[in-house]
């Protein structure tokens, strides 16, 4: 489905990856992982178009994704959330789902399920973070995504929030989407993922 | 021969824009913030010192000096009021509208201190010269003259002295230079007196060459700086020089040719169009839409 | 001799308890390893002490005095600075520029106004020459910040934490991104800072450095300290494995 | 009511259609120095159409505001890759010239024995609908009153719908926007738009009850007043930008007694209101938390 073809960027000088190749197959869940300035971000944001790679291919099926603005991007499916989570603070969570108002009934019992529905009249700054995290997931589902990118959505979590999100995604994340989780830590992507790729500084994508 | 004249005439009166375009170049290039009671802190400088003089007939030093000391001091007390306590993504907004509201309470006061509206302004070297057939206001020629003095040490202070440096370190990354330990706050402080004293001697060398202060002229400076920072580029002051100058050639081959009353709108529609074209104005580069939204860390 | 003293520190962001009760202390001289998983609340810690936060609850002293709440401009005067987890450089000064911002004045108080303003000290050129060379930059002293290569302008804010003159380094992630090679010439750096005197607290997920250079380690999990020790007993502590590869 | 009263009512209710304009600007993300030019534009628009084509009143007012959304799109499109400062910059200057030229254009005619018509820098005169209507200050207060209460009547109603909800998205945080999908530049062309044509309906209800239009009306202090009106009010609800207008015009009439230091007081007054305040009166947050009380909408 996502298919990424000797793709290359650098920052200033300094070669973030290069020659990078890999492809995402529909309903995959995928872990990615690397150490802090392998450019597990800055792939995410090649992906969903908010920066431009200096060379190779970025392909959607048969659609190259190069050269289309985010938006674009974004209605034809592929969403991500974000590593510092961007809720507005000043609006309480319910507003937050940018949906029509019909489809949060129709996902009510989801959004119940997932522990939210105590928070929904609340600021993100009265909600403890798996709460935001959740929410921000929530959000993305409601906007029916394909692919959908988790950037270190586990980041800050104890145990305990951490199984529970894992058991979150495993039951509201349906089977055909595509999901890719970049993390720092292995363990959200060895409860969830199927398999699990490792990026390093300077070498090839590994496939683990 | 008519063109040169009013390109020399342009040239000599531009370099006073220019000035006033570097000051608010340094305040936009330091605190990525528009300072709209910049002129009338200048006219209320003015316009202070010349009542002081009537009181105590300071001279026309006197005048001078305290026109630059009481406008780092008014600058000062719009930073602390306006620009220090707003941070963040609207501070930008919320501080421009409220130096407005501070341009209101300077100019109300101004007015207080100017019943009559008008008042003349000591003029010095009221003499003028021939260089062939070229007319040459000995005034307007020291203009130029200490403009450019003025800008050699504007480029001093900045490149060359300990807080200049600071300055730009603040001005690359504020943040950054915080949590190195630089005290932003003083700094800031400073870069706001400094424009202040910059624009002090602008406009004492403006008034002078008017030889009258009006209560329109907080409003004039303002926009002129404005106008001519954005026709050379923000945020580059070798910009600022060229778009003072520019402006200034504008005016006075647009006065010459079409009259004075298309003066102001060839300079608004020359901005719009630059603005359109290339946005970043004649020197700079500016950060569109688009590519702000890129940098943006994600 | 301790240095600095955290007791009790807590720091929570609207309900996340970032960091929940820390209590450590840090000799002089001693280089002290503080490690976590991610999101453990290592960088609040930093972010705490240097004065960029204020602390929800305890205290910090530094050589027996408090510092809780000071600004970071008067923590850098008390002796503390830092490197950065992402490079941080001012892309539009030279490397030169670049040491000379953070640089400290000894004399603070008794510079006169004109040689504060414009005045060139001869101590402020020694310490910046002599970082160049500690930093392998010489060559590069008036070039661009921005046009460093990654592990120039790594070693380039490492002397720029040096250059304010600091008693305590916080080195946020100093070997991210680099390869073997570099981490070792790393490690000789801080070796020779240890050397100077210069205290320093190192925050890492590279863990041989971590695990070669400290004198005492402390785990962090979740904002709460989990183990503490020399590097041996904290490889070896249960909990620690559990925090870091699970169960 | 005194007629005093009656003016000063309906002067708020005036400055109430361009502070709303800004409002519609702010809340994409955008800051325009140069609502006042739209203001202008309503109002010279409402003057030519009926003065010289004889247009009946409500006609010339429709003209005056389609005339305005039409340029605002233009501006808008024109400026689409601005934004900031520049977009301020660009709206200030397009203003400008708007004033300017009408400083300079004069075609003065002769209605009924009166002189009319534009004249430059000396005005438009006798525009004098509200006197062969015969409508007394009162009247015309009710009149702008009635439009003004639709007007915001219908914002609160956008306020419900998704349009406005993307908009608040595409001005706060346009990578999020992006992120679900939205496309953030009609929302913006939009806006301009339509605050454009708010601004014009504002400026042709001024020219009624003013009879008489001049360019220095339209200049820069408007606009700027406009803004500070609506960040003073706050982004939150529409009825900010009028809490604004009412604090600034209000105050203003009310510490009269103090009048040689009146914008000395006043102008301190906003500044140091900002600091408590900076997100304006009727914050979004605090917007928010009026809705959360009233509608809860069974979740």
């Amino acid at each position: 489905m996502l298919e990424f073809k000797s793709v290359g960027k650098s920052f200033g000088g300094i070669n973030i990856f290069e020659n990078l190749n890999f492809q995402l197959k529909k309903g995959e869940w995928v872990g990615l992982t690397g150490g802090n300035g392998t450019g597990k971000s800055t792939l995410i944001n090649i992906a969903t178009g908010f920066q431009l790679p200096d060379e190779g291919k970025v392909n959607l099926g048969n659609v190259s994704l190069l050269g289309l603005k985010p938006w674009q991007i974004a209605r034809l499916g592929v969403k991500r959330n974000f590593q510092s989570v961007r809720l507005s603070e000043s609006l309480i969570l319910r507003d937050q789902f940018f949906v029509p108002d019909k489809k949060i009934f129709d996902n009510l019992e989801m959004i119940q399920a997932s522990g939210i529905k105590g928070f929904l009249n609340r600021f993100p700054s009265e909600c403890p973070l798996p709460i935001l995290r959740k929410m921000e997931v929530l959000r993305a589902l409601l906007h029916s995504p394909s692919i959908l990118f988790l950037d270190e959505p586990s980041a800050g979590f104890s145990q305990e929030e951490l199984h529970e999100f894992s058991q979150f995604l495993i039951t509201y994340v349906p089977s055909s989407i595509s999901l890719v989780i970049v993390e720092h830590r292995t363990e959200l992507m060895q409860l969830v993922c199927t398999k699990s790729w490792g990026l390093f500084l300077n070498e090839p994508l590994r496939i683990m | 021969m008519e063109f040169l004249q009013t390109c020399i005439d342009g040239l000599l009166f531009g370099s006073a824009y220019s000035l006033l375009a570097l000051s608010f170049s340094l305040l936009f290039g330091v605190m990525k913030r528009i300072n709209l009671a910049f002129g009338s802190t200048l006219l209320l400088s003015a316009v202070f010192s010349l009542w002081i003089d009537s009181l105590f007939s300071i001279g026309i030093f006197g005048i001078f000096f305290l026109m630059i000391a009481s406008s780092a001091l008014i600058n000062i007390y719009v930073e602390k009021l306006c620009f220090y306590p707003h941070s963040g993504k609207y501070g930008a907004t919320v501080s421009m509208i409220s130096s407005f509201a501070i341009w209101m309470q300077l100019d109300e006061m101004s007015s207080f201190l100017l019943p009559d509206r008008t008042a003349s302004f000591p003029s010095f070297l009221p003499d003028s010269f021939f260089l062939k057939d070229l007319f040459i206001r000995i005034d307007q020629l020291f203009l130029f003259l200490i403009a450019v003095f003025m800008t050699s040490i504007f480029f001093y202070v900045l490149y060359k002295t300990n807080y200049g440096l600071l300055l730009r370190g603040v001005s690359f990354d504020g943040e950054l230079a915080k949590k190195l330990g630089v005290n932003s706050g003083k700094i800031s402080s400073f870069a706001f007196a400094f424009s202040g004293i910059f624009g002090a001697i602008a406009a004492f060398l403006i008034l002078s060459t008017e030889s009258q202060v009006t209560p329109f002229f907080g409003f004039w400076c303002t926009l002129k700086g404005l106008v001519a920072m954005m026709l050379g580029g923000i945020g580059s002051l070798p910009g600022a020089i060229i778009g003072g100058l520019f402006l200034g050639l504008v005016e006075s081959n647009v006065i010459n040719y079409l009259g004075a009353e298309y003066r102001d709108i060839c300079t608004y529609l020359i901005l719009l169009f630059i603005l359109v074209v290339k946005p970043g104005g004649i020197m700079g580069s500016a950060l569109l839409r688009d590519e702000r939204a890129a940098s943006e860390r994600i | 001799m301790s240095i600095l003293k955290v007791d009790n520190l807590c720091k929570n962001f609207g309900g996340v308890q970032a960091v929940n009760g820390l209590n450590f202390e840090i000799n002089e001289g001693e280089i002290f390893g503080l490690i976590g998983p991610n999101g453990s609340g290592k960088s609040t810690t930093i972010n705490v002490i240097c004065g960029l936060y204020q602390p929800s609850e305890g205290s910090i002293f530094l050589n027996g005095k408090k510092i809780n709440g000071f600004k970071p401009n008067q923590c850098v005067d008390m002796g503390i600075s830092r490197t950065f987890q992402n490079i941080r450089l001012f892309g539009d000064l030279t490397v030169w520029q670049n040491l000379w911002v953070a640089w400290k004045d000894d004399r603070k108080n008794q510079g006169s106004w004109f040689s504060n303003w414009f005045g060139k000290s001869e101590s402020r050129e020694k310490l910046i020459s002599e970082l160049l060379s500690f930093s392998g930059l010489e060559t590069r002293a008036n070039d661009l910040a921005s046009n460093l290569s990654f592990g120039e302008q790594r070693r380039l804010e490492l002397a720029r934490a040096v250059a304010s003159k600091p008693k305590l380094i916080f080195l946020d992630e100093p070997a991210a991104g680099m390869n073997k090679e570099e981490v070792k010439e790393l490690r000789d750096r801080i070796f020779r800072l240890r050397d100077l005197g210069i205290t320093i607290f190192l925050v890492e997920h590279v863990m041989d450095l971590v695990m070669n250079v400290s004198n005492r380690i402390t785990v962090l999990n979740f904002g709460k300290a989990i183990s503490e020790g020399d590097p041996e007993s904290v490889q070896n502590d249960k909990a620690v494995q559990e925090a870091y590869f699970g169960q | 009511m005194s007629l005093y009263l009656i003016t000063v009512l309906t002067n708020i209710c005036l400055f109430s259609f361009i502070a709303l304009s800004a409002y519609l600007i702010l809340i994409v993300g955008e800051v325009s120095f140069g609502q006042q030019a739209f203001f202008g534009i309503g109002a010279y628009s409402l003057a030519i159409f009926f003065v010289y084509f004889d247009f009946s009143i409500i006609s010339s007012i429709f003209f005056g505001m389609l005339i305005c959304f039409c340029l605002a799109l233009f501006l808008s499109l024109l400026t689409i890759k601005l934004s900031g400062l520049y977009f301020a910059m660009a709206t200030l200057a397009f203003a400008e010239v708007f004033r300017l030229s009408m400083n300079l254009v004069r075609f003065p005619i002769e209605k009924e024995g009166r002189a009319t018509g534009l004249n430059g820098p000396e005005g438009f005169e006798n525009i004098r609908w509200i006197f062969e209507n015969n409508i007394d200050p009162l009247g015309f207060f009710y009149i702008t009153l009635i439009t003004l209460t639709i007007l915001v009547i219908s914002l609160f109603i956008l306020e419900r719908s998704f349009i406005m909800k993307n908009a608040r998205i595409v001005g706060k945080d346009i990578i999020l926007a992006q992120s679900l999908g939205i496309r953030p530049r009609p929302y913006r062309v939009f806006f301009i738009g339509t605050a454009g044509a708010i601004s014009g309906l504002g400026g042709a209800l001024f020219a009624l009850a003013n009879t008489y239009i001049e360019p220095a009306m339209f200049g820069m202090m408007l606009g700027v007043h406009s803004l500070a009106y609506t960040i003073i009010g706050g982004l939150g609800l529409p009825i900010g930008p009028l809490l604004g207008v009412f604090i600034d015009i209000g105050l203003l009439e009310s510490i009269r007694f103090l009048s040689e230091y009146r914008m000395i007081i006043f102008g301190g007054l906003v500044a140091i209101i900002l600091i408590f305040y900076p997100e304006g009166i009727i914050s979004p947050r605090i917007a928010s938390r009026i809705k959360r009380l009233f509608f809860n909408k069974g979740l």
